[in-house]
């Protein structure tokens, strides 16, 4: 089928898309070679803010690979927990709607209230949990050690996002086809086969586009950390886009955040083009 | 091994469950505690370990003269906008991903995957920096701190959300559906409307939800392009977060804006259940 | 002056004496000043009242409810009343406030006529405010201001921030710890040394750590050592600089705090500093657990909650800790900041074993108006009313308004004592304590340099990373100074040493 | 008046789907198109149908060029492989969306719909839900749609393919009555399939289609008893003809180590190398035949398909009978050499027990 209608249904959206969005890009652009700051207007110095960044900003680098740590962390977690949770709804069981509902609930509430509701929770003096855990007779300081903080942050993006993930799985596994399912209970297949050798396969598309779309929202994991820790201990907790926060909307200079968040854009879009590969490689076996 | 997978199922759906509801608990008796009650220690059960108060809910309602925020009109602000967006978006994106899904685009190396990803590469971009040009973009066409402002950034961000699911959706729809259509005397536009979308209607639910939800959520460019007209829920509660923390209107606030989308929730677990969600169509 | 304080204290203990029969017609009105009814003065509500804004529109952006937030609704609301203005109010979180105008502001934009921030936004804002016009500054309320907060308000002799807020630093303790001779006796007999109010950051130390861990007040909770900010946010440097002045500021070495003027080399890197880091870093061991994730409202929590023995910064935790419901009213003290037995001296390169200590004025609410404002006029009658007399002393009677003493008169102990039900000599050490702030000819005030922010996020990154135990406090340190190098070079050493200059002649009593 | 179709070339990506493709197809005949999965019979259809846009060559119908009208005024009719029908609506619904997309009256669009559902036989289902059918009886439902239109040109894509074989022969037999009868003299019936038995059947003309080429065109009988050439009858024989390379003797065929007598219709080869073709269902089991081991037996039907291996020969034939063979057993069997064909060494027909030879 190819008739010029096509057009009629593409350019809407995609016109919309690109008038509001086409001077904002080309601005950052501009703006990344300025130095945009709280003293200074939009004046144009080349590539500097682009040299410091790559020659004189260990930070940048250092939340770079922190994010990475942390959003392939939590999206894996959030993929495993997902598939798990969807897989154990999906059929026949006791208050299913309850539990079906009840999952989806975390990612409608607001990041940035939500997590001041977890900051209470861990706090380490005022809150829950370390309150229940002295029958343990245990303290972990779980904002205030740079290992703990992050595995805080971490529970956080989970408890937030795994729904997420559910959601897809759950509307991927209950549109399969079921003649493959079939055909494995006649060959007697034991659950753990059956999911091995029917179920993952069938789910992979679906799979690989969630994972993708999670990555990338995950990589913006920046409401978390603002309220959980502000980055700290220490730097213990930064990531990129909240060190481009910090200096853009912080200490103002916006030329310089601008020039982090387009490399940002670029190696994000780089990273996640080669993700994408791998996975469907992985997964779907071609 | 069947005993053991059901134990191990309902042990992990246990254990989930708790780690769910467990903040929205802390959250709920800590909307009815007082200062002292969250700095003298911790403490969970109302009148055993502290005396309840409503204050913290109070704060929801009351002016910023009486020292409260008063989320009622900033509450449907962000409905009207939240739905706006998603629904202009999920339009514009339903015909974009139908168009991507069904129709073969080729302009130099760019073919419908580039355009797919152009679409989806929108939500990269880390919002900071976005929001200083979005900002000069609206005060150009005279849009900020406008309903209508807020609208159009928000279809920046709902709508790759939306063409994602779509053409996802559209993909596992036999495109025979749509011929057959055409065959049987509808041009392109009533086979779209008439048959296609009757059947779209879970991806639509779906795509609908994740967009509410996004838009719903959104802080950051309510912040930035927003003044005074026009306030929206999530800006409206974190000013509650001053330097002292409000922890009881902070937590009661955290479950007012839960709500309505919890309406969301129940609306698409119906489709859930009814077993026909993401194309299930042969 | 004086007789405006005179007239001020008969005024409330009238107030205190008649207070059923005290009744004008604006405290019948407006229910808020029912203390003291409308107190004459250029801007009090009798002459706003005059004013017919009648079909205009105030906007303002204040920071959120109900720290300073809610006195800008409230008076707004008056305002509105009085004048019949539209007055919309918009609140932000403190750490936005500086963003949420600043957009705007170098978008060519005044979204806001009135913007509240921080004192030491002055610098970067200064270019979009109009400067107070003389009008109001020869107003009755404005002569009351003390001298130190039109300093912090102007730049360079030109007030651009209206002052409707006074803060510093100081040391709050918990009284009735302190002063307990049982406690006193016990603390002698296990480590030698007195129990008192600590005049010296050694002493403090020292004190909160036996303090810190147990139940010493016996609630059946364990209490901890000191309160502090030590959360890597816009507050962290300030508790540094606090800590820091005692090492640092030496009254002998004029011409810089933060760097030497002459040359701009970073003072912060010297062995002042790292002292006052050195301090830090342990005190992260008499810290209630989490401590090193507090921000300012876990400080508040924590010291107004009754956790810790001492905290330091702003007013709040000890307004916290006074409030009626507080079980620990009338149990906590004030005193200035500790001070230090050696002072470091940049000039001869040593430590001058002289006890020191300075005051640090830091920053605190300020608020202007948007040059670009078609209703600056509004602006300033609105910004004057906000601290008329009436206004002012109610707000500073309710504690978590975030409204703290800036007018001479408000160094008046009854003020305290009879409106809040303080306890005479907590009221009097508190009013002392501000006062002699005022007095003191060593102060530190914020540093005001163009990108200051890139300055104090520098500081706070590396602080913090040395109370993490990533880094020597000497590391740490020499970390911020290659930093501040590399800013002043970016921003050119002729600028920020311009910027500086005006700081340093305030902090050398020139100004 | 017919719809004739000339060099039709389709591309896809850079393969040729169709090359260079010619047909005139008459009103009120049913043409069948046989070819094998992927051989373009699928893309011919949908380029008739408008569905795709050939990138060279014409199509013209009633005088008037047919590319020229889009799919949804050229009042045609398509039935797929996958039972296509309209999920969000009930059988009725589905059978009457046509027809209210043209517009017609209610009574007349109920007065057509149950004619037409009376014909595929599924009086009382129309408040059914298409997802409550059978697979049989969903593709009922979308033959009954493409019937209620009365199109001028009916398109059927390979409709049976998808379904068990009971059912597939069972539709197949109506079918045949509904489209060979039931249409009006108006109508051009356009059949896909893969199945050679079902092309027969039709009996109408067949198109045989391979790899984007008409190869042969001509009655279901006429391509069944003369194929043109190797593909041809390797396409239009299920199981595939034998082909085995043979050499002309005196008197004799040989191929491998066996020797038969040579038929009548063979005896006037002119080449001594030649194909010998031989339809599976015209070797016959005869003790005193050839001997040949089982490589695989496989039951159809009502038959029984032997793979047998001799030597370097390898043949498949079929038994009119359901029999049980094990692997390696020995069988004897006989050609029925005055039924089996002849083809050059390019592959052409070059005889054949109802032609002769053709020089």
């Amino acid at each position: 089928m190819n008739f010029k209608h096509k057009y009629v249904f593409l350019f809407p959206g995609l016109f919309v898309l690109i008038g509001i969005l086409i001077f904002p890009i080309i601005f950052v652009v501009r703006l990344s070679l300025s130095g945009w700051n709280s003293y200074n207007g939009l004046n144009f110095i080349g590539l500097e803010n682009y040299v410091r960044l790559f020659t004189d900003d260990p930070r940048f680098w250092e939340s770079f690979i922190r994010l990475s740590f942390l959003s392939v962390t939590t999206v894996t977690l959030q993929y495993v927990i997902g598939f798990a949770l969807a897989h154990m709804v999906w059929k026949e069981i006791k208050f299913q709607r309850f539990f079906r509902v009840l999952f989806l609930i975390p990612m409608m509430t607001t990041p940035v209230i939500m997590t001041v509701i977890w900051r209470t929770f861990f706090h380490e003096s005022l809150g829950p949990v370390n309150d229940l855990l002295q029958i343990f007779d245990v303290a972990p300081k779980w904002l205030t050690d740079p290992t703990l903080a992050k595995i805080t942050v971490i529970i956080v993006e989970v408890w937030q996002w795994t729904p997420f993930m559910f959601l897809l799985l759950l509307a991927g596994l209950l549109s399969l086809p079921k003649e493959p399912f079939l055909a494995a209970a006649i060959d007697g297949a034991s659950p753990i086969r059956k999911f091995i050798y029917v179920t993952f396969p069938l789910m992979a598309p679906i799979s690989i586009g969630a994972i993708i779309i999670r990555l990338i929202e995950a990589s913006k994991i920046m409401d978390t950390v603002y309220v959980l820790t502000s980055g700290g201990p220490g730097t213990s907790t930064e990531t990129s886009s909240f060190y481009i926060f910090i200096k853009g909307l912080r200490e103002f200079q916006m030329g310089y955040a601008a020039s982090m968040s387009f490399t940002y854009l670029i190696i994000m879009i780089i990273s996640l083009t080669v993700i994408a590969k791998v996975l469907t490689k992985l997964l779907l076996k071609e | 091994m069947g005993k053991l997978y059901t134990f191990l199922k309902y042990f992990f759906i246990t254990v989930w469950t708790v780690f769910v509801v467990a903040p929205f608990l802390w959250a709920l008796t800590t909307s009815f505690k007082d200062f002292n009650s969250v700095n003298g220690g911790v403490t969970y059960i109302p009148w055993v370990d502290f005396e309840p108060n409503l204050e913290g809910w109070r704060v929801l309602i009351k002016s910023p003269a009486q020292g409260g925020v008063d989320i009622v009109e900033p509450y449907f602000n962000s409905l009207f906008v939240t739905c706006t967006a998603s629904l202009v978006s999920i339009i514009l994106g339903t015909l974009s991903a139908y168009a991507l899904s069904r129709y073969t685009f080729k302009a130099g190396p760019i073919k419908n995957n580039d355009i797919t990803f152009f679409f989806i590469s929108q939500r990269i971009m880390p919002p900071i920096v976005l929001s200083i040009p979005f900002f000069l973009f609206l005060g150009a066409v005279n849009l900020l701190d406008s309903l209508f402002g807020l609208i159009v950034v928000y279809i920046v961000l709902l709508m790759p959300i939306a063409v994602w699911i779509m053409v996802d959706f559209f993909n596992k729809v036999p495109r025979e559906i749509d011929e057959t259509a055409l065959i049987d005397g509808c041009n392109p536009y009533q086979a779209f409307y008439k048959v296609v979308l009757p059947n779209s209607i879970p991806g639509l639910i779906v795509a609908g939800m994740f967009c509410i939800i996004f838009g719903w959520i959104d802080f950051f460019f309510a912040f930035i392009l927003t003044f005074t007209e026009v306030q929206l829920l999530p800006v409206k509660i974190v000013a509650l977060n001053s330097s002292i923390t409000p922890w009881w209107s902070l937590s009661a606030s955290a479950l007012v804006s839960v709500a309505p989308l919890i309406v969301v929730a129940f609306i698409v677990e119906r489709y859930l259940s009814k077993g026909n969600l993401s194309g299930a169509i042969k | 002056m004086k007789i405006i304080k005179t007239c001020l204290s008969a005024m409330i203990s009238g107030v205190l004496i008649f207070s059923p029969a005290f009744a004008d017609k604006w405290s019948d009105q407006f229910p808020h000043i029912k203390a003291t009814g409308d107190i004459s003065g250029d801007c009090s509500y009798e002459k706003i009242s005059k004013k017919n804004y009648k079909g205009k529109t105030l906007k303002i952006n204040t920071h959120a409810v109900p720290v300073i937030g809610q006195p800008t609704a409230l008076h707004a609301e008056q305002f509105s009343k009085l004048t019949g203005a539209t007055v919309d109010v918009t609140h932000t979180p403190a750490g936005d406030l500086y963003a949420k105008a600043m957009v705007p502001f170098k978008a060519g934009q005044s979204p806001y006529d009135i913007v509240f921030g921080f004192s030491n936004f002055i610098n970067d804002w200064r270019q979009y405010l109009a400067p107070v016009p003389k009008k109001y500054m020869n107003t009755k309320e404005m002569k009351d201001v003390t001298k130190s907060h039109v300093g912090v308000s102007s730049w360079d002799g030109t007030m651009y921030q209206y002052p409707v807020d006074g803060d510093r630093h100081y040391l709050k303790y918990r009284k009735d710890v302190i002063d307990n001779p049982e406690m006193q006796k016990k603390y002698k007999a296990d480590t030698g040394k007195e129990l008192k109010v600590p005049t010296t950051w050694k002493e403090y130390g020292e004190m909160a750590k036996y303090f810190n861990g147990w139940d010493w007040d016996g609630d059946g909770e364990k209490e901890y050592g000191s309160a502090e900010v030590m959360k890597k946010d816009d507050l962290m440097f300030a508790a540094f600089f606090s800590r820091s002045v005692a090492y640092a500021k030496n009254p002998r070495t004029p011409g810089g705090f933060f760097f030497d003027l002459e040359t701009m080399k970073p003072n912060i890197n010297n062995p002042g500093f790292v002292e006052a880091l050195t301090d830090w870093v342990e005190a992260t061991k008499y810290v209630p657990p989490g401590g090193i994730n507090f921000g300012l409202g876990d400080e508040i929590g924590s010291f107004g909650g009754g956790q810790t023995l001492f905290s330091f910064s702003w007013d709040d935790a000890f307004i916290a800790a006074m409030q009626d419901d507080s079980p620990i009213k009338n149990k906590v003290g004030t005193a200035p900041l500790p001070g230090a037995d050696k002072v470091w001296n940049r000039v001869s390169g040593k430590w001058d074993n002289k006890y020191n200590q300075a005051p640090y004025i830091v920053w605190g609410w300020a608020v202007g108006v948007a040059k670009k404002s078609k209703v600056q006029e509004m602006a300033f009658d609105y910004l004057c009313f906000f601290s008329n007399g009436a206004n002012h002393q109610a707000d500073l009677a309710i504690g978590n308004f975030g409204v703290n003493p800036f007018k001479n008169s408000d160094f008046d102990p009854n003020l305290y004592i009879d409106t809040m039900g303080w306890d005479a000599d907590i009221a009097k050490s508190y009013t002392k304590t501000l006062k002699d702030m005022e007095k003191s000819k060593n102060r530190v005030f914020p540093l005001r340099v163009r990108g200051v922010f890139e300055f104090t996020s520098a500081v706070a990154t590396g602080t913090s990373k040395a109370l993490a135990g990533q880094l020597s406090p000497q590391e740490a340190l020499d970390e911020v100074a290659k930093e501040w190098e590399a800013i002043v070079k970016r921003v050119g050493k002729s600028a920020v040493q311009e910027d500086y200059a005006v700081g340093v002649k305030m902090e050398d009593n020139k100004l | 008046m017919n719809l004739v179709g000339e060099n039709l070339s389709y591309k896809l990506t850079e393969e040729l789907q169709l090359r260079k493709i010619s047909f005139n197809f008459e009103k009120g005949k049913l043409y069948t198109i046989l070819g094998r999965t992927l051989s373009g019979k699928t893309t011919l259809l949908k380029t008739i149908a408008g569905l795709l846009m050939p990138d060279s060559g014409s199509i013209r119908f009633e005088d008037k060029n047919f590319l020229e009208i889009p799919v949804w005024k050229r009042n045609i009719a398509m039935v797929y492989q996958q039972f296509i029908n309209y999920p969000h609506l009930n059988v009725f619904e589905n059978i009457a969306f046509p027809l209210k997309q043209r517009g017609l009256d209610p009574q007349k669009i109920n007065d057509e719909v149950f004619k037409s559902l009376k014909l595929v036989g599924l009086e009382g289902y129309e408040k059914r839900k298409i997802q409550e059918l059978s697979g049989g009886q969903q593709q009922r439902v979308s033959v009954a749609r493409s019937l209620v239109k009365n199109a001028k040109i009916l398109l059927l894509d390979e409709p049976l393919v998808n379904l068990d074989y009971k059912l597939r022969e069972q539709l197949r037999e109506e079918f045949k009555n509904i489209f060979v009868n039931g249409l009006s003299e108006e109508s051009i019936v356009i059949f896909s399939t893969t199945d050679p038995r079902e092309a027969m059947e039709l009996n109408g003309e067949v198109i045989v289609l391979d790899e984007g080429r008409v190869l042969q065109v001509g009655a279901a009988k006429e391509i069944f008893e003369n194929p043109k050439d190797l593909k041809v009858a390797a396409i239009s024989n299920d199981p595939p003809m034998n082909i085995l390379k043979a050499d002309l003797g005196s008197n004799k065929i040989k191929f491998e180590d066996i020797e038969i007598d040579i038929p009548d219709h063979l005896s006037k080869l002119k080449d001594k190398h030649f194909n010998f073709g031989i339809r599976a269902s015209d070797i016959e089991l005869n003790d005193n035949g050839f001997e040949f081991e089982v490589e695989l037996a496989e039951i159809s039907g009502s038959e029984t398909l032997l793979h047998l291996t001799r030597g370097n020969l390898k043949i498949i034939t079929s038994i009119e009978e359901v029999m049980d063979f094990k692997i390696r057993d020995k069988v004897k069997i006989n050609f029925k050499s005055n039924r089996a064909y002849a083809f050059d060494e390019v592959g052409n027909l070059a005889s054949s027990p109802f032609r002769g030879s053709n020089v």
